[in-house]
């Protein structure tokens, strides 16, 4: 390959290499890898910060019962409990709603319904858990303490909002799935004679199913990460539970609203500091197993559109 | 080295699932003519356009053997200046595709993209190119208002125009009358023979009709093989090879 | 029991269980306005607090949340569109892309309370910021990162994808065509994205708890590195924390709050849909 | 029986048909026999399947349509107010153009049927209406050892006849075929244009088709649609042979359509 036969193409209108645009593009590939850079980051400080609570306290002392910062009693199985027990509630709560009300949306309810249901359930999402946990705190406990509970600041009292937050998201994406389901399936049920009913639970949902899945796993993500309604309206009593009937209207405190509520008054290196960002190590990990799982569960179909074709 | 502007040299192409679109082609493509690719759907004739300007590697994950020659230098060597390639080989295709803006922004984005900002060449070109594309008339009054207003003989003229506007060596043409009723495709026919006169064209016609309206030289390709090429009297009226007559008078295809 | 009417009861019980959706939110929204309309007034947007928060407004607070959420737009926004873009054009299917698509979704699902232990542990400590607008605006950005992320990518992979190969042929670089083809024409779908996320993370509390949020602060901040006053966070001090705190002022908190996010909310849908009726494509 | 006598199982009386404000149906007027195949030819759009699918009320789930005139069933109007839609399509099944098996079993696929209608609780039962539908379809012999396996495994000839072994589980009065044989290739079509002629012994049909050899090969009866009528309606031998209309003779010579 030959120097002279370079020089005899003609000139270029551009200088050949463009060294703005360059710039430019190492700029954007940056940005996309830090994202990477980003998550390990959180995971660095959080160990940083949090790494002595694994170490320095014996795992049995750990995931004890008791929780007393002030005699240096870190056990967290009562803050495992309450998440546990918030979280279980929420989404036995917000499963069936969220997949009945997609239903609703998705196979029954006539276009004008649509039109407005939809905004309505954005308008949902949107507002901020501050608000809804004040309303919890002023409106909702008042009503659960006059039902007959002890107290109106249970676990069952943040599940009922945590539920209606996790709302949004079941929603669209259980919606989604049953938006996926081709119509060749109905009308083949339809035509042999089967109700609507008997279409939607015998065809149509259980070829929902993975997605349905998905948005329950996205559900369980959201409750369990639920800071401030957690705080406000769940009771913050670092105990477990007693079993019985009226488990989920005892108060309870979760692993989010502890790391809220006690950061504020610890001093920083302490041993109650790291304990705090070990609960935070904690939710990180389960956070990212869920979603993991979720991820797994999609099977890896992404929404890239295909380039094969041009 | 040869006088012919293109030279396809043994080429081969791999799409990324493992296909084969293009065994062993070798052709080449004399100056101001028109030369005619034509074949059955999937026989090669679009990968093998889009592979003259390299436009193929949007493709990602497809492999190609053998070479091709624009002006006796390889398309694909090390250094080969891609976009200035692009220029120079410029390309129509098979669906009208104006850009969102308007008919003015439209002829002078290759212009501007290139750099050339010298607003009284961008006039000049864009009333020669639409001239040449034979649109001037229909659009000089509405330069600025949107190009999707376009009818869509209208569009697909504008983008040959487009094309012209860069003043290319090469215009590439992909199927360019597919979308068309008959009037527009005789409009974009008639600008084509005014055409060569100045530029080298390559074109995948609509149909073998319509390849032997406008052919200079015609090439059949099935197959992702190049069958048989010729001069477009000798291929439409005595082909050599059974299946280019075959293909000719309809029996498959 | 015939079958119809097994299918006529799952019709009732449906719709009904939609009404147990729906009527709760509006509920929940009429029930914050009817509560806090009375408080608004001049007074209570444009003054302090004072007498122990009992009276004056929350001026501090608002114009505090206004501030972070436009920190939060310089944090994120160049590093969300620069990650869409990557995601939408340049990545190759690959395992770095992987690992960056494993990376937005898992920064989606990490709770809020533990970007604040994280905002902490880096901004305020680390690189020592301290409790400062700095510090919980980087950390707010960080968090709004996955939606204005996935919204700008699926607003880039909306562009047909004809515009990009014509803008190529006619000789275009790759930049070239992504700034002027590709980037005008997802720019709707990216600002509605980036409004959602500054409208979200302008309503979070458990963020900014340790990065920047003052109890009580009657001045202005005066440079990024002061901490200031937050409207979620002062609404939680409010109700939660002082005793004795007259309702109506609570309640015109949680309003102003609720009508910020809100109407964010809906200037992102009419962006989306004005611009969406403009599109020729 | 001289063609007279046999009954009418289905009558059409000046049927029309509205998707909003557009006609697609005008005023049809037809028979349907009983026991005997009639098949409905004519180019796409003219309405021959939205006629079928107005027989089911299989339209019903599109919003904004509207039905005027009369189709009788055994006398009575499935248009009218007191019908139960489900219970119309019992008695009438309806095989569509792409196969669409459930993403099911084998045998659930053929069990749904009686099992949404609770036509009955013993496993035994089932198991042999699964087993005479199959048979009845013609796929028994081609499935009996592998009934577990995902229908979605079938090659597609196969999954129609799955189709229409499901719809005969139900022991439906008529059958609706929607370009059954569209999707499949030449032999698999002969297959199922075999199994129509055994099925016609026990059940009324009819079928939709583009493929005028079809309908010639395999009705008793035809009616040509065009633009949302019905051109003309007579014996397949007699429609084929001489057609009244000249529009009629123009579409099967192949001139028009």
């Amino acid at each position: 390959m030959s120097a002279t036969k370079l020089e005899t193409s003609t000139p270029d209108v551009s200088p050949p290499v463009r060294w703005g645009e360059k710039i430019i593009e190492g700029l954007i590939w940056a940005a996309g890898l830090s994202t990477i850079l980003i998550v390990a980051l959180i995971f660095i400080f959080l160990l940083k910060e949090g790494l002595p609570t694994f170490l320095d306290i014996p795992l049995r002392q750990l995931f004890g019962k008791r929780w007393y910062p002030i005699e240096g009693m870190f056990g967290l199985a009562s803050l495992l409990a309450g998440t546990l027990l918030v979280t279980a509630g929420a989404v036995i709560i917000t499963v069936p709603l969220g997949i009945v009300t997609a239903i609703y949306l998705g196979e029954f309810a006539p276009p004008w319904q649509r039109e407005i249901l939809k905004p309505l359930i954005e308008v949902l999402a949107g507002i901020p858990s501050i608000v809804l946990g004040f309303l919890g705190w002023v409106a909702l406990a008042p009503i659960i303490q006059n039902a007959g509970a002890p107290t109106g600041l249970t676990a069952f009292t943040g599940a009922l909002i945590l539920a209606y937050m996790a709302l949004p998201t079941i929603i669209s994406i259980s919606e989604d799935a049953l938006y996926a389901v081709p119509k060749e399936y109905r009308d083949g049920a339809l035509a042999i004679g089967a109700t609507q009913w008997q279409t939607i639970w015998r065809v149509v949902l259980p070829a929902a199913k993975s997605g349905i899945v998905i948005a329950v796993m996205l559900g369980i993500g959201r409750a369990i990460g639920e800071t401030m309604v957690a705080l406000m309206v769940t009771g913050n009593a670092a105990n477990i539970p007693a079993f019985g009937a009226d488990i989920m209207f005892q108060p309870v405190r979760t692993m989010t609203a502890t790391i809220a509520a006690e950061m504020g008054e610890v001093a920083q290196g302490s041993l109650h500091y790291s304990v705090l960002f070990g609960i935070g190590i904690l939710l990180f990990l389960i956070t990212f197993a869920i979603n993991s799982l979720a991820r797994k569960l999609v099977g890896g179909e992404s929404v890239r559109r295909k380039r094969t074709g041009f | 080295m040869t006088n012919d502007k293109i030279a396809v040299n043994n080429l081969f192409f791999t799409y990324p699932d493992g296909t084969e679109a293009l065994s062993n082609v070798s052709l080449n493509i004399a100056a101001n003519q028109i030369f005619v690719l034509f074949g059955p759907a999937r026989s090669g004739k679009t990968t093998l356009l889009r592979l003259l300007n390299r436009l193929s590697d949007l493709l990602e994950g497809a492999r190609h053997q053998g070479d091709i020659l624009f002006n006796g230098e390889s398309v694909f060597r090390r250094n080969a200046n891609v976009i200035e390639l692009r220029r120079k080989i410029s390309m129509v295709f098979a669906i009208p595709t104006p850009l969102p803006g308007s008919i003015r922004q439209n002829l002078t984005y290759g212009l501007r993209m290139a750099g050339i900002k010298d607003k009284v060449l961008h006039e000049a070109r864009v009333e020669t190119s639409l001239q040449q594309a034979g649109l001037w008339d229909e659009v000089k009054d509405r330069l600025d208002t949107s190009a999707f207003a376009l009818s869509g003989g209208q569009k697909q003229r504008l983008c040959i125009a487009r094309s012209l506007a860069l003043e290319p060596e090469v215009l590439v043409l992909d199927n360019p009358t597919s979308g068309l009723d008959p009037l527009s495709t005789a409009v974009v026919e008639e600008s084509l023979y005014d055409l060569k006169e100045q530029y080298t064209i390559v074109m995948v016609p609509h149909s073998v009709q319509q390849g032997a309206r406008v052919a200079d030289v015609a090439a059949f390709m099935l197959g992702g093989e190049l069958v048989e090429v010729c001069t477009a009297d000798k291929m439409f009226m005595n082909p050599q090879d059974q299946r280019t007559e075959d293909y000719i008078t309809g029996r498959f295809g | 029991m015939k079958r119809q009417q097994t299918d006529k009861i799952a019709r009732i019980a449906i719709t009904i269980v939609a009404a147990l959706v729906v009527i709760p939110i509006i509920l929940v929204i009429l029930f914050i306005i009817i509560n806090g309309i009375g408080t608004l007034s001049w007074e209570f947007f444009t003054q302090p607090p004072g007498n122990g928060m009992k009276e004056g407004g929350i001026m501090p607070a608002l114009l505090g949340t206004i501030i972070l959420t436009f920190g939060t737009a310089i944090a994120a926004i160049p590093l969300a569109i620069g990650a869409a873009i990557y995601l939408a054009e340049y990545a190759k299917e690959n395992r770095l892309t992987r690992w960056v698509r494993i990376a937005i979704v898992n920064l989606a699902g990490i709770p809020s309370i533990v970007y604040g232990l994280f905002g902490l542990g880096m901004f305020v400590l680390f690189m020592g910021f301290g409790t400062s607008i700095i510090a919980g605006s980087l950390t707010l950005g960080i968090m709004t990162l996955p939606v204005v992320i996935s919204a700008s990518e699926e607003a880039i992979l909306a562009v047909p994808q004809e515009f990009r190969v014509v803008s190529l042929s006619l000789g275009a670089t790759k930049w070239q065509t992504i700034r002027h083809q590709v980037l005008p024409q997802a720019l709707p779908g990216i600002i509605t994205g980036i409004i959602l996320g500054l409208g979200r993370a302008a309503g979070e509390t458990a963020p900014i708890l340790f990065t920047v949020a003052a109890f009580y602060l009657p001045e202005l901040p005066r440079s990024a590195f002061d901490q200031t006053m937050a409207l979620p966070y002062h609404l939680y001090v409010i109700s939660t924390q002082v005793p004795g705190m007259p309702m109506d002022v609570q309640y015109g908190s949680a309003l102003v709050l609720l009508l910020l996010v809100l109407s964010m909310t809906l200037i992102a849908t009419v962006v989306r849909t004005g611009m969406r009726r403009k599109r020729e494509w | 029986m001289t063609e007279q006598t046999i009954p009418n199982k289905i009558d059409v009386h000046d049927f029309s048909f509205f998707y909003g404000d557009f006609q697609a149906l005008k005023r049809l007027n037809l028979p349907i026999k009983e026991k005997q195949i009639t098949a409905l030819i004519g180019p796409s759009g003219c309405g021959k399947s939205t006629f079928l699918r107005a027989i089911n009320r299989m339209n019903d789930t599109i919003p904004g349509i509207r039905a005027e005139g009369q189709i009788l069933l055994d006398g009575e109007d499935i248009y009218a107010p007191d019908v139960d839609v489900v219970e119309l399509r019992e008695r009438i099944g309806m095989v569509f153009q792409k196969p669409n098996p459930f993403p099911k079993s084998i045998f659930e696929n053929v069990a749904f049927g009686p099992r949404v209608l609770k036509m009955t609780n013993r496993r035994d039962e089932l198991h042999q209406m699964v087993r005479e539908s199959l048979e009845g379809a013609a796929l028994w012999d081609e499935v009996k050892h592998r009934l577990k396996d995902s229908a979605m495994n079938l090659n597609p000839g196969q999954q129609q006849r799955l189709c229409i072994a499901r719809t005969i589980a139900v022991q439906p009065e008529v059958i609706l075929m929607d370009e059954p044989a569209s999707a499949l290739d030449p032999v698999a079509t002969l297959h199922v244009e075999d199994l129509m002629r055994t099925l016609a012994e026990n059940y009324t049909i009819v079928i939709v088709t583009h493929n005028m050899q079809q309908a010639a090969r395999a009705s008793d009866w035809t009616g040509f649609f065009w633009l949302g009528e019905l051109v003309e309606f007579n014996k397949t031998s007699a429609l084929f042979s001489s057609p009244e209309r000249e529009l009629t003779e123009s579409y099967i010579t192949g001139r028009r359509g």
